[in-house]
């Protein structure tokens, strides 16, 4: 598959509207109060960019989509990411509604997915969130299940699960509503406060399975996506830093000088530069090849990007703190947001290290 | 007493503790009291002179000291939790106080009647701390202070400020600093927590809003505040790194103890794991390289080495840690609430916190930037940068 | 003509090579021949203008160009083995010379029957380009050049060199500069081998000893020398590390050939060539965004970036496959015989040789310490170092 | 194991001695000159070392050696590490040796070792140059060997060899003379000119066998003895190539300053400093726990030191061309001759990557 890079008109428009919304709308001190809250995000925020149509951005017409692609809904991650937007987005929007378009039947997608693109309807997945997955802690027996999952991305405000479960047959992929009996969800702290966990116990509970096929391949194309989506996130968030770490040494003196014409401060920017700029060309190829349908390109083009832009964030949230000195270090500064959003970033969806594996495998190393 | 031979050395210690643990058996003694007594019996600093503490030998005997009350069953608490008084502001006072000022200080110090801050960093002087712009103007016998200061760990709750200010102005920034002793209980002192990414607020910001200070409160000469400052610094950096620790112990402990717990058995992560521990055990067997190379007590440039290694080593191993936690890493068990310990730090922190707090390592008691021009110039001789702030007025320096 | 639209420059371009491939038709035509009817018909540098070897076309259609002709079995080994003229020479000449110099030198430069070399370097002048001492002084019209240039690729084969001079020392370093084209036939041109750790000498050292210039062979105005040497350097790092390589080619190729030749299986250089393959990927990928966005033609500073991360990886990834081959990188199968190549470098070197030869990657055209200030600069707006070679007199600038 | 690091007075003056030794007898030049020969050493050099004891080192007085210890011996290998002292020294007097007192029988060291300490015997080991050897690529049938070893350190100037054979029961070790017949022994070149290296086949050879116990124990000591002195050799290089770059830094001036005034090439100094001094840790502490003789303690310093050394001395030999500029890149200047060694050594008798597998074994993880 040739890259190719170019933005349309229209995508442009797009970031620079979704760019301007979040900068005005989700600036640091709106993030810092909405992840001071239980549920870690602004229903009315919510409504705003549903009307935006931001939900419906990569869910086909036939199912109440806006029908752009992946392409459209990478930029508006990307600005997410930067300005660290409190929002069940990845979970409802990416993974809940991949898993359901790929596994579920017509009716299913036509009950959930226009009021998921509406914004009205919030999904979650639950199961184990890894690149390779073969079972699930939660077992399917009589049509209920019983299992717990320990990280469930926004498990507490989401209005249905897609739980993923191990049945007689292998993998199935079941639905089932939040508030259904046997269900336990309990909030845990996470190290990124802007995006919330849950641990979500059935006991028993009731569900629906999601269309009839093995679900393993439904549930790697929910991770993967997730994986696209997330590289997007990443390049945004890295992009941030690298800008406040330039900001910062332009105008912080030490010596009589700013700090950012010491060549110890600067050289570090030159090469975050390229490191953030790489790792934008990787997540951008990742967004391409998921739009395009290439499976063969996919194999290669998401593990890369995946852990590339993993590891280039981490390392660019770090660099910039350091720069940043002992004010960096501080609660009021916004560097640790940033710092702790890369972390856990790297950490979900399966590390570095496991998407290397896969992407070792599909060159065949 | 300097050229007794080293068993004499011991013999002395050894009968010092003798009679302290006799006269004062730990466990049954009062901490304070316990303290004050081993202040008296010279075994605070050993290093330091009699009468001031100590017993003028050779400073590793003060190990030995410290194991014995343990052993003992004693406490050697104060010597943590009243660190920036006992650890660094006692050797300044020996070597740039009066005679009075160390007979009025250091015994409340060691037995932590009083306790200690450090007042050096501001918003405006991090690296550049000797850009300073903290105020200190002459009044008759007094000085009054204005100005505010960062960093300053426990000063809540501290009797005793070391502080480093400007006197003057309209000379070159080094000359123009003079080092006093504030009291932190005095009118205009104002101290706020300053919370770090862990939610904790170590540390504080302080403001001195026209707080006067008695001439008598002057360590050093007037504008000779930079060397007394170094004096404090160098005891700093060889606390941070420089110790000799058990081997495994430590960040790479936490990392091994995880691998182990958790049965991981990844080949990539494993050899990582090998990587780290193979760093922390060469910076280990370098820091009793130096310590063993070190017999005079006098903190040199390994201080900076030290330091380096350790702060860019935990902060990797920390973060590796994480790694291996994987989902598990994505928790912060330790919670945020805003929160003001009572101590600095938290000497077995958990392995979320840990990695959050590691990342000051690099920073605070002077940054790696800094640490590497000090090796580089210092210790390998290459040239200095081109300075724009030399032997111009430090008014004249440009500022943010 | 710059402004006809796409569609209309891809028909003209490729009628004219309708019309090179009838009238000379490749495989039976000499090369030389061959080249000049390229040039005739505006195919050697498409961006150039019309009469001048171009089309006045945009640049991206050279690639185009270059293709077919290797697809019709013609031959463009000129662009290699006249790198330093075709690749960076002309685009200068078009930039600064006169009309009569450009006719002069552009079509026997393309045609091979005049090679072309760089004389900007000198042993007290690598980083610091515009510290050059090369003399050159006017005598009437002719200029008198003294010096030592180094670092030369094909000094000994060459018709024509690229040069700057130092025509004033008594101005600020940049300001004294001139560029001339000089005849490396001339008199008093003398050229040493200057062998490298490969064990070839790719490159030269050349003489200056008392040389006469034409004044009509300056390129630019008196002072000028430096702008035009930059044009030149532009050019070089734009050709380094810019161009869109396929997938898996070069040092990655090499190390994953080594790895499948030789049924590696280790874990964990399993995950090393996979970090390798996807920072070269990576690299790729971004010269593909950078070319794409670069619709211009005009070199900016993407050619620092792109060089400095392919100077940085080829390294890395050349150094990977020695430690892939094992034992077998004990060896040294080309020879350590001291040899003087006709090419620049070799287009498929062994994976031993490659290694050595990628030390210089980061050195040559701008070491990596220079491409980080650029882009610190230069992109990231980032100030400059305090300079102690500004505004005064080069002949009172500190050297070695 | 407590770490312990001081010399004696007398170690100290050995170490001098041969530092001045060496600057006098094997600077560049002659370092130069000897690594353009077919041997690669120059006699009468090898013949005043063995007047000053230098072979006899580490080899026990009762076996004609010097009595002295490793200890001894690394000092002398970090100072012919800094000068690239081209000699025999590791084939025969580290590995050659450790291997016959392991495994031979009190005759036959009687009959080697003396003449080995006095220089007069020069051994060198046949076999898999690594820390994990289970089988050989030469095979002993009827007291005869066959097969062939690519990778004979000295191998065209030893007298004898000590050969690692796969036999009926196991791992054997033979000796045999350089010119028995039917062995073929065929210099290569080598990337690091300054140790030599020979193919050797043998056809039928006729050996002796050393001693009769199985020979893997044998082997392995003399591989670790080997990496010690390969660890100590590489930290004397590694501080040579760091002076080397510093006393350039300080004098070469581009832009009207001294070149390490620039953070860019101080601070990198100032790594390769907290380098060299941590791997010389190792590498002392390796020896040490190799002279004192405990197993447990080297199993763990051996690898550790084995490993880093030789990442740190390939980075600091490739750090100090980059800080030369163009002047390190050429064939004249010596930067190439410690980057050669440098890589080289890495490879040699195993690379970090099995070694620290070895290390993680012992470490239980």
């Amino acid at each position: 598959m040739q890259p190719s890079f170019t933005l349309t008109e229209e995508q442009t428009a797009l970031r620079d509207t979704a760019r301007r919304f979040l900068r005005d709308k989700s600036g640091t001190e709106k993030v810092r109060e909405d992840m001071a809250t239980a549920s870690g995000f602004d229903e009315s925020l919510w409504k705003e960019i549903a009307q935006m149509g931001w939900q419906a951005m990569a869910i086909p017409e036939e199912h109440g989509g806006a029908g752009y692609g992946v392409v459209e809904q990478a930029i508006l991650l990307e600005e997410m990411g930067r300005f660290l937007f409190c929002a069940p987005y990845l979970s409802s929007v990416v993974l809940g509604a991949t898993a359901v378009l790929s596994a579920a039947t017509d009716d299913q997608k036509a009950e959930l997915l226009p009021a998921v693109a509406a914004g009205e309807l919030r999904l979650t997945v639950a199961g184990p969130l890894g690149p390779d997955v073969d079972s699930s802690p939660v077992r399917v027996e009589g049509g209920a299940l019983h299992g717990e999952v320990d990280t469930v991305i926004d498990g507490h405000t989401a209005d249905r699960f897609v739980v993923l479960a191990s049945g007689e047959d292998g993998l199935e992929l079941h639905l089932t509503a939040a508030d259904a009996d046997g269900i336990e969800t309990e909030q845990v702290t996470s190290l990124d406060q802007t995006r919330k966990l849950a641990r979500v116990r059935f006991d028993g509970t009731a569900a629906e399975r999601l269309g009839d096929a093995e679900a393993g391949s439904a549930w790697r194309a929910a991770i993967r996506a997730g994986a696209v989506a997330l590289a997007n996130e990443q390049v945004g968030g890295a992009q941030q830093v690298l800008d406040m770490a330039v900001d910062y040494a332009k105008t912080r003196k030490q010596f009589g000088r700013a700090i950012g014409s010491f060549q110890a401060i600067k050289h570090r920017c030159a090469e975050l530069l390229v490191d953030v700029e790489s790792a934008k060309s990787t997540a951008y190829h990742a967004a391409r090849a998921l739009a395009a349908d290439e499976p063969d390109e996919q194999d290669i083009a998401i593990p890369l990007a995946r852990s590339y832009c993993s590891e280039v964030y981490e390392r660019a949230a770090a660099e910039n703190i350091q720069i940043h000195g002992g004010i960096g270090f501080t609660w009021e500064h916004d560097a640790h947001l940033y710092f702790k959003r890369a972390k856990s970033t790297k950490l979900l969806l399966g590390d570095p290290v496991g998407w290397r594996a896969d992407l070792a495998d599909a060159l065949g190393f | 007493m300097a050229d007794t031979s080293t068993d004499q050395q011991r013999e002395l210690v050894d009968e010092r503790l003798e009679r302290l643990f006799d006269e004062h058996p730990p466990g049954e003694t009062d901490d304070q009291e316990f303290w004050g007594a081993q202040y008296d019996l010279g075994l605070a600093w050993v290093q330091f002179p009699e009468g001031k503490g100590g017993l003028g030998v050779s400073p590793r005997f003060q190990k030995r000291v410290n194991d014995a009350i343990e052993d003992a069953g004693g406490s050697i608490e104060n010597r943590y939790r009243n660190l920036l008084g006992i650890g660094m502001g006692a050797g300044t006072l020996i070597a740039h106080a009066t005679e009075e000022q160390q007979d009025r200080w250091l015994r409340p110090m060691f037995t932590m009647e009083e306790l200690w801050c450090q007042l050096f960093s501001e918003p405006g002087a991090g690296s550049d701390l000797a850009g300073l712009a903290t105020s200190a103007e002459r009044e008759g016998d007094e000085w009054i202070v204005n100005g505010q200061k960062v960093w300053t760990t426990l000063a809540h709750r501290s009797k005793w400020g070391m502080i480093v200010t400007r006197t003057d102005p309209d000379v070159p920034k080094h000359a123009g600093l003079t080092y006093f002793i504030v009291d932190m209980e005095a009118d205009g002192v104002s101290v706020r927590p300053l919370y770090q990414i862990t939610g904790e607020a170590e540390f504080n910001e302080v403001y001195f809003d026209d707080v006067h200070i008695p001439d008598e409160n002057r360590i050093g000469e007037v504008g000779a505040g930079w060397s007394v400052a170094m004096a404090t610094l160098m005891n700093e950096r060889v606390a941070i790194g420089a110790s000799v620790v058990p081997r495994g112990s430590g960040a790479i402990g936490q990392a091994v103890a995880t691998w182990n717990e958790r049965d991981l058995d990844d080949p990539v992560k494993r050899d990582e794991l090998t990587r780290h521990w193979i760093a922390a055990e060469a910076q280990r067997l370098t820091a009793a390289r130096a310590s063993e190379a070190r017999q005079k007590g006098t903190p040199g440039p390994e201080g900076s080495t030290a330091k380096l290694q350790w702060a860019e080593l935990n902060k990797a191993i920390t973060s590796f840690t994480m790694d291996l936690l994987g989902e598990e890493g994505l928790l912060y068990p330790d919670g945020y609430e805003l929160v003001r310990p009572d101590e600095t730090g938290t000497r077995t922190p958990s392995r979320h916190k840990a990695f959050l707090r590691a990342r000051a390592n690099s920073i605070e008691g002077g940054t790696s930037e800094i640490m590497k021009n000090i090796l580089g110039e210092r210790v390998l001789g290459l040239p200095g940068e081109p300075r724009v702030d030399k032997n111009i007025p430090w008014k004249e320096v440009p500022r943010s």
